[in-house]
């Protein structure tokens, strides 16, 4: 099997059962489907609905799912371990998404755990030449037995002399010390998982012959980091999250006063500058470029003309509920009916006219049924035949 | 404007490297590298500082004051210090500060610093919450918009637009594989035009994943001081000399049936015509521009440079704003590369001052530098635009 | 329609609020700072050998001379002096206790700066400038310097 | 050295709760006022084309603050660089662009609403880094009592020091039009107003509160086309104290001291005592006028409660504006401060204008307990 990083792709999706979250999942309802090119690649369908997953294991290319992810295994791998950006991925065209990529973006992190690769005992020992510190060496001659039970287990010889440090797969009979233990505990001793001292007691590591060279060994070899895991081997970094938050009482003024006020009687009022005549929608205590006040409010629209559209297919999350409005949303630039020409105003389209909307149209507002002079009583603006 | 009562060196510039990641380092430390780099570079110690400049936008890291904070790290303990935020410009406005206060003869060496760690804050959030909350902050998310790519689409054909927009892009992330200090380096090449034109994820309209800037930690500091010191202490400072700065009012209402003239055009127009640049294509030498993605900066570009029709387009076609071509732009990779955004916008005079003094790097360009363009943005369509001078040799207007 | 501005008929005012997420870095020092009083229990400072000081909280380096001080570390004292002091007797969502509290400068032996902490086990009343008091560690991690949850008379 | 003329300043009046207007609408006020006194314009030939604002991101709960009122500063299509810390310092950066020669005129505006959030020491809580400073709580209320504690402990100021700061705040407040709280009170009423943070009490602490604040600047040449009657800026410093309170000497006035040498130096001044006769301070706590008139050398270290009891605030013309304890907004509070200088030095004071003023000195300052002192010198 491929492995990229120390991880095969298939890692990934076997162990997405175990990572799964129900609770982070509760209002979802999405598929997402991964065609993963390269060696080690393969297509999967991984369906999440309401707190349950289902994985499955695809023969070819899947389509027609909430979002679907290509990329080849590499990056694949890369992008789960955090080896390679996934932004940056996703920006250099190396993972495409068809679909709505919010998804991704939204559900993934609440649906499972980070993926953390499996550690295996041999990649542990065979990284031992790599590893070894001679300048700790000096003087030193041992030869390190490791016997190793259980699944992923083996035995080993590591011969520390002259400063140099040699692997061979079979325990020797003449070892300085023999070190025995389930393949599992050795892997956890290895990721600070398991302290040294507390395996020793418990009985779970056995020692045979010297124990000062046991202890001794350790400094001899640099601290085993696991590929694509280097974060978590590396030194804590403390990291503090926070949502500071105060309540805010906004002052309206008499025109954004008077506005919201409109808005309960289905009306738009613009302020009209004394001297250039051009409205403010929404009204303004002063024309900026007459640097005048504005004492006079005007009706204009409610109806509009469109001048401009942004189809919008990536929403940021709320920052503080994280939830995302969806996509794709359009929104509309326009000139009111009655509003100066240089003057446009800025909502949203009713999602049912997206196919159709073209700059020109004439649209007008849809209003919330129960109106109490807030941003709520506009729902969004649609095409008016 | 009026007579310059004294003229302005830069002598020092400190940049971190950008990145998304700096959980290594808190606010102070990242600001500290900064400074410690610049006065490296000036080769001067603290003790030759007056006044500390300080910039960054407080509500991406939700620091009130942050300055006060920061003095631990920014060296003004005991020294005078302002600090000047304008959002996105932020960066440009410390740089124009420091002119004017080492050129009004209040100090004679001011070192500013534009620092943001946008990994310590929610950049959407932040951006959002510019909106007015009485109307506007219900409909913004961000500031995503495909105004620019529409309107280009409108006036150049869907194709030339697409095209020319991705190769400003790519040609972006050749210049940022260059700056060992830029975020993003892809290794884009051209003939991925086609590829990324059509299948980059959209995030508006077309303005797709791959057109947009980085999200980025980092702080630039810069060390100014008057022509006298300036000679005193620097081998080759650089020159500053003028600056514009246009705002415009709060509301994005310039979408209507006729559109204002752009507050870029407005600032090149004034900046040129009182300096007597006519040809700005012909005289700079290299042009750092704030573009926070390549369409803005394909458009930006004609607004700046006071083109007409598809002239800026041609030039890009004609790959005359490459680092071989007539005016190259960015050569630091821009802003879709390195994205500190209390940084970015000094980010541009810096490397337009490294431009001149020849030692970019490996972004150097190879011809001589003499005249230098740099260009900040921010707010609702705020700009400013500072020339930059290898010689102290201009004629006053 | 004409509009007076100083009638206030049509005025307002809207209830919001300001609130955005964060994630700040202790970075690797303040880190180390952290790790040592959440997990030994003790309270590290950095010596600045030319400003001949030992400061806590630590930094990287000297704001006044820039020295380097991220390899100076010192292990201080769990007990130290009450330098200054103010009872907070006013209630806010920022707080980390309902009032009446001390909130004290408090300097632990081998350091040259006091930190500012809460003093407990004592009626606020009683609390005095040069009151000799001891670390009390909290059971619970916040990953901040009150991990560390308070002072208390020796 | 060229000088820089105060052509004009305008004040919006000071109150807790300015519900009924934007805070445009009370840039909009003050913009009106001096243009009213000055005739400025911002035409293309001839109006202003730099303006320097002031305000905070966090107190107006908006990202780029400036950004919200670029239309009432006069600064479409203008130049407007922000300052984001107490408005003070944008006097002296606004110095600064007419000194340098970018341009000869600018207008400067500072506003803050203090009123708009639910808690003012939330917002300083936020100045604190997050893991030794806000994790603690610290805000600008508990730093200042611990300074005020360090203050009483080496001046010897007493309760009745202060309360007699207090009273006094009040009695010229009454005649200050702009000032928010004028009820006068007793030295019984402030002694025993309710512990805030021991030893600040209630009354010790200035009122929430609401302004706006504006100015016309000019260079030399430039200013009697605004006015007949300028006043001179003249000096102008700052410096910064260390951020942890444990690092600072909290009663030694470092930054003050440092703050107002550079100013005085600027100015030419070489004794404050001899030769300024009317000071502004912001004192946002009562112990801060003592204690802050001694960092402007107005008596000896230390002295600045004696300085109390020996009538030194009336010999000194020492905040007859009321001064911050009658209440302006603290990202304005040295704004407030310049502004009552200017219009004590044009003798346009009314009801509380003082005789014989020729050169005065307003501070302010920004962050908890002091950390970072402005200091400007005016003069007619």
């Amino acid at each position: 099997m491929a492995q990229y990083f120390g991880t095969a792709v298939e890692d990934i999706f076997n162990t997405m059962e175990e990572r799964f979250l129900p609770e982070g999942t509760v209002d979802v309802d999405v598929t997402i489907g991964y065609n993963i090119s390269g060696e080690g690649g393969g297509h999967w369908k991984v369906t999440i609905k309401e707190g349950t997953l289902k994985t499955e294991d695809m023969d070819g290319e899947v389509t027609d799912c909430t979002a679907v992810l290509n990329a080849n295994a590499e990056t694949f791998v890369g992008v789960t371990l955090g080896k390679i950006d996934a932004g940056e991925a996703f920006s250099s065209g190396s993972i495409k998404v068809d679909g709505d990529l919010t998804v991704l973006i939204a559900v993934l992190p609440k649906a499972f755990r980070p993926f953390k690769p499996v550690v295996k005992a041999s990649s542990i020992v065979e990284s031992v030449e790599e590893r070894f510190r001679p300048e700790k060496a000096e003087g030193v001659d041992i030869k390190i037995g490791y016997d190793l039970s259980g699944d992923g287990g083996g035995q080993w010889t590591v011969v520390v002399k002259d400063q140099t440090c040699a692997l061979k797969d079979v325990l020797d009979d003449d070892c300085t010390v023999v070190m025995r233990m389930e393949a599992q505990v050795f892997v956890d001793l290895n990721q600070g998982k398991l302290d040294g001292a507390t395996a020793f007691t418990s009985g779970q590591v056995k020692i045979d012959g010297d124990i000062g060279a046991a202890g001794k060994s350790s400094s001899l070899f640099e601290k085993y980091v696991a590929e694509g895991a280097v974060e978590e081997q590396g030194e804590e970094l403390i990291s503090l999250k926070c949502v500071p938050s105060i309540n805010q009482r906004y002052a309206t003024g008499p025109l954004m006063g008077t506005w919201f006020n409109g808005l309960k009687e289905k009306k738009f009022y613009a302020a009209k500058c004394p001297e250039c005549g051009r409205t403010l929608v929404p009204p303004r205590e002063i024309c900026a470029q007459c640097r005048v006040r504005c004492n006079e409010l005007v009706e204009v629209g409610p109806d509009a003309m469109v001048t401009l559209i942004d189809v919008v297919y990536y929403a940021s999350p709320d920052p503080l509920t994280g939830k995302i409005r969806e996509t794709p949303y359009t929104a509309l630039f326009m000139v009111l009916d009655g509003a100066s020409r240089d003057e446009s105003f800025a909502h949203d389209l009713n999602p049912r006219d997206i196919d159709r909307i073209k700059p020109g149209m004439k649209v007008r507002p849809v209003w919330s049924e129960k109106r109490t002079g807030s941003y709520k009583d506009l729902l969004y603006f649609e095409i008016a035949d | 404007m009026g007579k310059r009562n004294r003229n302005v060196g830069i002598i020092g510039i400190g940049q971190t490297e950008y990145s998304s990641h700096k959980e290594h380092q808190n606010q102070v430390e990242m600001v500290n590298e900064g400074v410690r780099y610049a006065l490296e570079d000036a080769n001067i110690t603290l003790d030759d500082i007056d006044c500390v400049l300080h910039g960054n936008m407080e509500l991406f890291e939700m620091v009130h004051q942050p300055d006060m904070w920061h003095s631990l790290g920014s060296g003004a303990y005991g020294k005078d210090q302002l600090r000047i935020t304008t959002g996105g410009t932020t960066g440009a406005s410390l740089v124009c500060a420091a002119d004017n206060l080492v050129a009004s003869g209040m100090y004679d060496v001011v070192m500013a610093i534009g620092m943001e760690k946008l990994q310590e804050g929610h950049t959407t959030g932040g951006i959002t919450n510019m909106a007015d909350p009485l109307w506007f902050r219900h409909l913004q998310t961000g500031a995503l918009t495909a105004t620019t790519a529409t309107m280009m689409m409108e006036e150049f054909g869907e194709e030339r637009a697409k095209r020319a927009a991705m190769k400003y892009r790519i040609m972006m992330d050749k210049h940022a594989c260059l700056n060992p200090r830029a975020h993003r380096r892809f290794g884009l090449e051209y003939d991925q035009t086609d590829d990324l034109m059509n299948t980059s994820p959209q995030l508006v309209g077309e303005l797709r994943l791959i057109h947009m800037c980085s999200q980025s930690d980092g702080a630039c500091v810069m060390i100014f001081a008057s022509e006298e010191k300036a000679k005193e202490m620097c081998k080759n400072p650089v020159w500053i000399r003028d600056h514009i700065t246009v705002h415009r009012e709060e509301t994005f209402n310039n979408f209507g049936i006729e559109m204002p003239e752009m507050t870029h055009h407005y600032a090149a127009r004034k900046l040129f015509e009182r300096n007597g640049i006519k040809n700005p294509v012909e005289y700079f030498d290299v042009f750092e521009m704030y573009d926070p993605s390549a369409w803005w900066g394909l458009d930006w570009a004609r607004e700046f440079l006071l083109l007409k029709d598809d002239e800026h387009i041609k030039l890009l076609e004609d790959g005359e704003f490459d680092l071989d071509g007539k005016l190259p732009i960015n050569p630091s990779g821009g802003v879709t590369a390195s994205n500190p955004i209390g940084a970015t916008a000094m980010l541009r005079p810096a490397e337009a001052a490294m431009q001149i003094r020849g030692d970019a790097g490996p972004q150097q360009i190879k011809k001589e530098v003499r005249h230098a363009l740099a260009s900040g943005f921010g707010g609702t369509l705020w700009s400013v635009l500072m020339m930059l001078e290898k010689d102290l040799d201009w004629q006053e207007v | 329609m004409e509009i007076s501005y100083e009638n206030t008929k049509n005025c307002k005012v809207m209830t919001g609020k300001m609130a955005l997420p964060n994630q700040y870095f202790a970075g690797r020092v303040g880190s180390k700072f952290i790790i040592a009083l959440r997990d030994e229990n003790k309270i590290l400072g950095v010596r600045c050998e030319k400003c001949d000081k030992v400061f806590v909280p630590p930094r990287e380096y000297c704001e006044k001379c820039l020295s380097k001080l991220d390899e100076s570390w010192v292990e201080l004292s769990n007990e130290g002096v009450v330098m200054n002091y103010t009872v907070v007797n006013y209630n806010d969502k920022h707080l980390p206790r309902r009032a009446p509290y001390i909130l004290a400068l408090i300097k632990v032996d081998g350091a040259d700066t006091p930190f500012p902490h809460i003093v407990e086990g004592i009626d606020v009343g009683d609390v005095k400038v040069g009151m000799k008091v001891k670390a009390v560690f909290a059971g619970e991690t916040t990953n901040t310097i009150r991990d560390l949850d308070h002072f208390e008379p020796v | 050295m060229k000088r820089v003329a105060v052509c004009a300043v305008a004040q919006h009046k000071c109150d807790s709760n300015i519900w009924h207007k934007r805070f445009q609408g009370m840039l909009l006020d003050v913009l009106e006022d001096i243009q009213e006194q000055t005739g400025m314009h911002f035409s293309e030939k001839g109006g202003v084309r730099s303006i320097v604002s002031s305000s905070d991101d966090v107190f107006d709960a908006r990202t780029i603050s400036d950004n919200a009122v670029t239309d009432v500063l006069g600064a479409h299509y203008r130049e407007e660089e922000k300052m984001a810390q107490e408005g003070l310092n944008g006097i002296g950066y606004a110095m600064s662009i007419i000194l340098s020669g970018h341009d000869d005129v600018v207008y400067v505006a500072g506003h803050c609403k203090e009123s708009q959030g639910e808690s003012r020491n939330m917002c300083t809580n936020l100045s604190y880094d997050p893991f030794y400073g806000r994790a603690i709580g610290l805000d600008y209320t508990n730093v200042a009592a611990l300074q005020a504690r360090a203050y009483m402990e080496k001046s010897g100021l007493t309760e009745e020091q202060m309360a007699k700061v207090v009273v006094r705040a009040r009695q010229w407040a009454a005649k200050n039009p702009y000032a928010n709280a004028t009820e006068q009170v007793e030295l019984g009423d402030v002694m025993y107003s309710p512990m805030l943070c021991d030893p600040i009490r209630t009354m010790h602490a200035y009122p929430v509160s609401d302004g706006a604040v504006a100015f016309l600047l000019a260079s030399e040449e430039k200013a009697h086309e605004y006015t007949d009657n300028p006043v001179w800026l003249t000096g102008f410093g700052s410096c910064m104290d260390s951020y942890f309170l444990g690092d600072r000497d909290l009663a030694s006035n470092f930054a003050l001291k440092n703050a107002a040498g550079r100013a005085y130096r600027m100015a030419g001044v070489k004794d404050a005592k001899k030769e300024i006769n009317l000071v502004e301070v912001m004192d946002c706590y009562a112990y801060q006028q003592p204690m802050w008139i001694e960092g402007l050398g107005f008596c000896g270290d230390g002295e600045g409660a004696k300085f109390i009891d020996e009538e030194g605030p009336e010999k000194y013309n020492v905040n007859l504006s009321g001064g911050m304890l009658s209440g302006n907004p603290i990202m304005t509070g040295g704004l407030y401060r310049a502004a009552e200088a200017v219009i004590q030095l044009k003798g346009e004071a009314g009801a509380h204008q003082a005789s014989d003023v020729s050169r005065a000195v307003a501070q302010s300052t920004t962050g908890g307990a002091g950390q970072f002192h402005t200091v400007v010198v005016l003069e007619k």
